[in-house]
């Protein structure tokens, strides 16, 4: 689905990374691990093609789905304003991008209470969930989620679990961030341990 | 993957704006009101003298317009752009360009388009001649969606930065330049009873070439700034 | 093919480039030093005095050539930011921005001469004119790339900005240039219109040393800088450690 | 330290949360507990003085030192100066407010490595361990701590357990939400459940 | 709790803010090189008749200068706010209205001052006549203070809004108004050879006015924005 070989990203005419090399077969699950700083969210974004690799290269045919730290929800809209709009705009798997559809994900990612407010007086979990929402919807094969677990509750990452796994299971694949102190946990993953370009050189942990 | 049309999507952005613009919709009076009180400062500032204050007319409403639409411009892209919904868009693979020129279109209707309606106030306050009064409101009907489409432009390459909103003014306005030549000279000249219709005809011309050239430009703009 | 042409433009080209500017440089240096002592000499001892204008007339030799300069400095910008913007080929993007102080400041000489000029001539410093106040702008536009450039952190980002602000203006300038002229004769009249009246060959030539030599000033000031750049930008790259090990 | 009596805010004229009340003493730490959005944040500031209570009572002596989701840190600043300026601003604990400390305390909270870096190009863990370096030299006793272990690598985690506990056993106390799936280790904690105006009516979770 | 001094505090404040200032040296040529900019439009907008520039050159630079200020104010207290800094600050326990009057200090010194330098030249491309200039550097010298201690009201005001630039505008131009008036007025009379005295001495006292009053206000509203 996605292989990278030697992948490298240059700022300011340094490496932030070590290059690094995977492939990722269709339903399988690639989790990036490295410590604060090493690249992890730099990694991602050149997969999602916001960045332009320095060195090296990516092949794959999937337009990937990115779901990044920056939730993308309209302060001004209420959460199902936000969730229609974004159905609209990307599409959707099913064909009907009607109020049912909506309701149903806003059920199902847990925003049912809060589903008429307003996107800047969601709590930072609420705001992580509505960002997810777009999981639900979709239909993209490649994800690409950074720090997705960062801010819901344990409800939440159990609920995140359960839509990985279902999409993993659709033959789906996903690559997935974490600095390790949270992890899917009863899935069967590669890891990607990214070592950044400073520690290379010093040896310290940036 | 299931792409959706462009259409659609171009309809749905625009749909968005309008309900944004709806649900603030008190700000939609800014740019009125901004330019209500910019016009006003000037008899204050250079005195009331009805004649003087006719020489400068043309001159003082567009320039009013210009700076009301340079206000506005900073908030374009911006907050699509810091929550993050603009790299979302990117992503989607539509077409960047429809992107860019759905929100210009946008713009003009909430930022352009009331200047227009409010112009005919303006000129009577400031002692317009009615013979310049109908020249006034076309050359703004086609100069402010050019002033949109260009100013979309530098909008987009500042909206990475933090405080853009200066820069963005040193940008857009030589770009201006032209436009309130043409359009000023087009009023006073029929005031004075002179032909007017070349300067028209050319920011008619201006027009059409920004509608087709800006979207481009901005959309490379916008790619820029997200990287 | 295409790999092979994106590693020179990528890795191969900036070693190359200093390497090539070194040898480059000095001839210009020392072309224009050599230009510009013949230009002067022949504008400010072997040229006569206008008989209307008198002394004042030897500011053109410094004037006409940096107003000339201010303006292809600005095209030739927008034809390197074009290329940095396609091809991504980075000596352009750092070419780009290398040349935009030094068009800048033609910009400003050209102003201020001509103010100077414009006192003893028309009685004032400073008239708007079609063409003074075009250049203004284009001094406006300069500001615009150099400030656009600025504001950015990421050389690369920057540079890439820059050009699509330089292309932008580029496009434009003639259209404020002729509707500008347009302006000031539709109001005024040319009243101050500095028509070219047939210079006799004993002013033409130094104006044209000087002009040659203002373009030489500009190539080795350039490539100078961007070198410079280069080195600051690659300080941590291979091909400067070897450099430096190399001289030291 | 601090003591609140069926203190509760309302917003909208809706209870966001049941009325809470809890007694801290020095040396302990206290744990707000609760599903997204049931209330955490607004609690703490509340108790920071950012809110005004709308029933209820805040007893405390203290001036307390608020560590919240907004991380203070000046984009264009670089993270010694910006350590340095709120040790100006605020006052340290040592009489010497000079460059040794600030050394120190990014060395401390291990940001040695991007110290110069100016503070837009910090990734999510190293923003959030800038704005947690206050608590390396702040004077305060009582401590409010917003999800403080949200984006901290494993490493990062064992450090700021560390910085608790020497704030603990020098008499201090702490209050720290979380929503359930990071927790302070080895800390015998006391734990407030909060529970969502909402939820107690509709008896969903939000 | 170890308070830090205010003094001390005061000092590291506006110590950061020139470091900020300084890294982004850049911006701080914004402000004028706005001003050249809006200067020019001018002359472009109402023709370049020496005469009647001269006539509205005082009214345009103040307007001119007006319209910097407030284009600078909206980033007076935003990027503190935004980030978390001023949430900080009040909690520090110093006196808000310290802070605020920092902020101020510093605010005029990057963006009040370089008006007043550069006034000259505008003066000059303006056609206004000698005797008028001294006048108008004077008005701006005492003028300009009280527009970045009036406007900091407004940029505390609206900090908490999303887009406040438009809506700050509004609400601290009518406060420039009498200032405007005044300052103008002082310029047109000593070109007249009339007395102008009077006038500087009522900004003067607008001056000292603003200086005691205006930071407790944007004090006030700084807390406001926060809650
Ligand atoms: C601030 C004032 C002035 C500015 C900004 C200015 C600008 C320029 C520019 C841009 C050009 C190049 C025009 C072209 O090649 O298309 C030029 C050329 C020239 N200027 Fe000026 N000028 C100024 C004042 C004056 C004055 C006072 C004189 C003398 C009376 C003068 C005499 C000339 C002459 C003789 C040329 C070359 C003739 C030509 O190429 O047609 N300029 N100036
Ligand atoms: N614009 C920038 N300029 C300079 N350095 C940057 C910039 N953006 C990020 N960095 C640096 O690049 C490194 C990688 O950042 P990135 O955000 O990818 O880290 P990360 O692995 O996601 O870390 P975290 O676990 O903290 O989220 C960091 O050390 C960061 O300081
Ligand atoms: N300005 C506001 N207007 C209306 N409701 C608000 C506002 N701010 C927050 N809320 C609501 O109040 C509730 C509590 O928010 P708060 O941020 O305190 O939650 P939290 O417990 O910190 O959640 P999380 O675990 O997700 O951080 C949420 O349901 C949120 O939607
Ligand atoms: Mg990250
Ligand atoms: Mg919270």
């Amino acid at each position: 689905m996605l292989s990278i070989s030697d992948l490298c990203f240059e700022r300011y005419f340094e490496r932030v990374f070590e290059p690094v090399s995977f492939d990722l077969s269709a339903g399988s699950l690639l989790l990036v691990t490295g410590s604060n700083g090493c690249g992890k969210t730099t990694l991602l974004r050149l997969l999602a093609g916001l960045l332009e690799a320095s060195e090296g290269e990516i092949h794959s045919r999937e337009h990937p789905l990115y779901a990044g730290h920056n939730p993308a929800i309209k302060d001004d809209l209420s959460v199902e304003e936000n969730i229609r709009f974004w159905m609209k705009f990307m599409g959707t798997r099913e064909t009907n991008t009607g109020t049912e559809l909506c309701q149903q994900v806003i059920e199902e990612i847990g925003l049912t209470p809060v589903a008429l407010q307003e996107g800047r007086t969601l709590s930072a979990g609420q705001r992580k969930r509505c960002s997810l929402a777009r999981l639900l919807f979709c239909d993209e094969a490649l994800w690409l989620l950074d720090e997705p677990y960062s801010n819901l509750d344990r409800e939440g990452i159990v609920m995140l679990d359960r839509i990985l796994k279902t999409h993993l299971d659709a033959g789906g694949a996903c690559i997935m961030t974490t600095h390790g102190s949270l992890r899917p946990e009863g899935f069967e993953l590669q890891e990607c341990h990214l070592i950044s370009g400073r520690e290379k050189y010093s040896g310290t942990a940036a | 993957m299931s792409r959706q049309s462009a259409g659609t999507a171009f309809a749905a952005l625009l749909r968005r704006d309008f309900l944004l613009a709806y649900r603030r919709r008190a700000e939609l009076l800014q740019p009125l009101v901004f330019l209500l009180v910019v016009t006003t400062l000037f008899p204050l500032g250079v005195g009331p003298s009805p004649q003087l204050l006719a020489n400068i007319a043309p001159g003082v409403i567009w320039i009013s317009a210009l700076l009301a639409t340079v206000l506005s411009l900073d908030s374009l892209f911006r907050s699509d752009y810091e929550d993050g919904t603009l790299e979302q868009m990117v992503l989607s693979g539509q077409s960047l360009a429809l992107i860019a020129l759905s929100r210009t279109v946008a713009h003009w209707l909430v930022a352009g388009l009331p200047i227009v309606l409010l112009s005919p106030l303006l000129a009577l306050w400031m002692n317009l001649p009615e013979e310049g009064m109908s020249i006034l409101i076309k050359s703004l009907v086609i100069g402010t969606p050019v002033l949109s489409l260009i100013g979309a432009i530098g909008g987009a390459l500042t909206v990475s930065l933090k405080r853009g909103g200066q820069l963005l003014s040193l940008l857009v306005f030589p770009l201006y330049v032209p436009l309130l030549i043409l359009a000023t000279s087009a009023v006073s000249s029929s005031v004075a009873g002179l032909p007017y219709t070349g300067q028209l005809g050319l920011m008619f011309a201006g027009l059409i070439a920004a509608l087709t050239l800006a979207p481009f430009a901005t959309a490379a703009a916008l790619k820029l700034s997200l990287s | 093919m295409n790999r092979l042409y994106l590693f020179f433009h990528k890795t191969g080209s900036p070693p190359w480039f200093y390497r090539f500017s070194g040898y480059l440089i000095p001839w210009l240096w020392v072309t224009f030093v050599v230009l510009t002592a013949i230009g002067l000499y022949l504008g400010l001892v072997r040229a006569p005095a206008d008989y209307q204008q008198g002394e004042s007339v030897r500011i053109m030799y410094l004037h006409v050539p940096a107003a000339w300069m201010s303006m292809m400095i600005y095209g030739l910008m927008a034809v390197w930011g074009f290329i940095a913007l396609v091809w991504r080929i980075r000596i352009m993007e750092v070419l780009i921005i290398s040349s935009a102080p030094v068009g800048a400041a033609f910009t400003i000489i050209a102003l201020i001469t001509g103010s100077l000029w414009g006192r003893p001539t028309w009685g004032t410093y400073w008239v708007w004119d079609a063409r003074l106040t075009s250049e203004l702008v284009l001094l406006f536009l300069y500001f615009g790339v150099i400030a656009l450039y600025n504001a950015f952190d990421e050389p690369r980002k920057a540079a890439r900005a820059a050009s699509l602000m330089a292309i932008v203006g580029a496009i434009n300038l003639p259209i404020i240039h002729y509707s500008v002229l347009w302006w000031n004769t539709l109001h005024q009249g040319s009243s101050i219109g500095s028509s070219g009246s047939s210079i006799h060959p004993s002013m033409l030539w130094p104006l044209l040393i000087m002009a040659i030599a203002c373009k030489f000033f500009y190539g080795a000031n350039l490539l100078s800088r961007s070198r410079l750049r280069l080195l600051r930008q690659d300080h941590r790259k291979r091909w400067v450690q070897e450099l430096l090990s190399e001289e030291s």
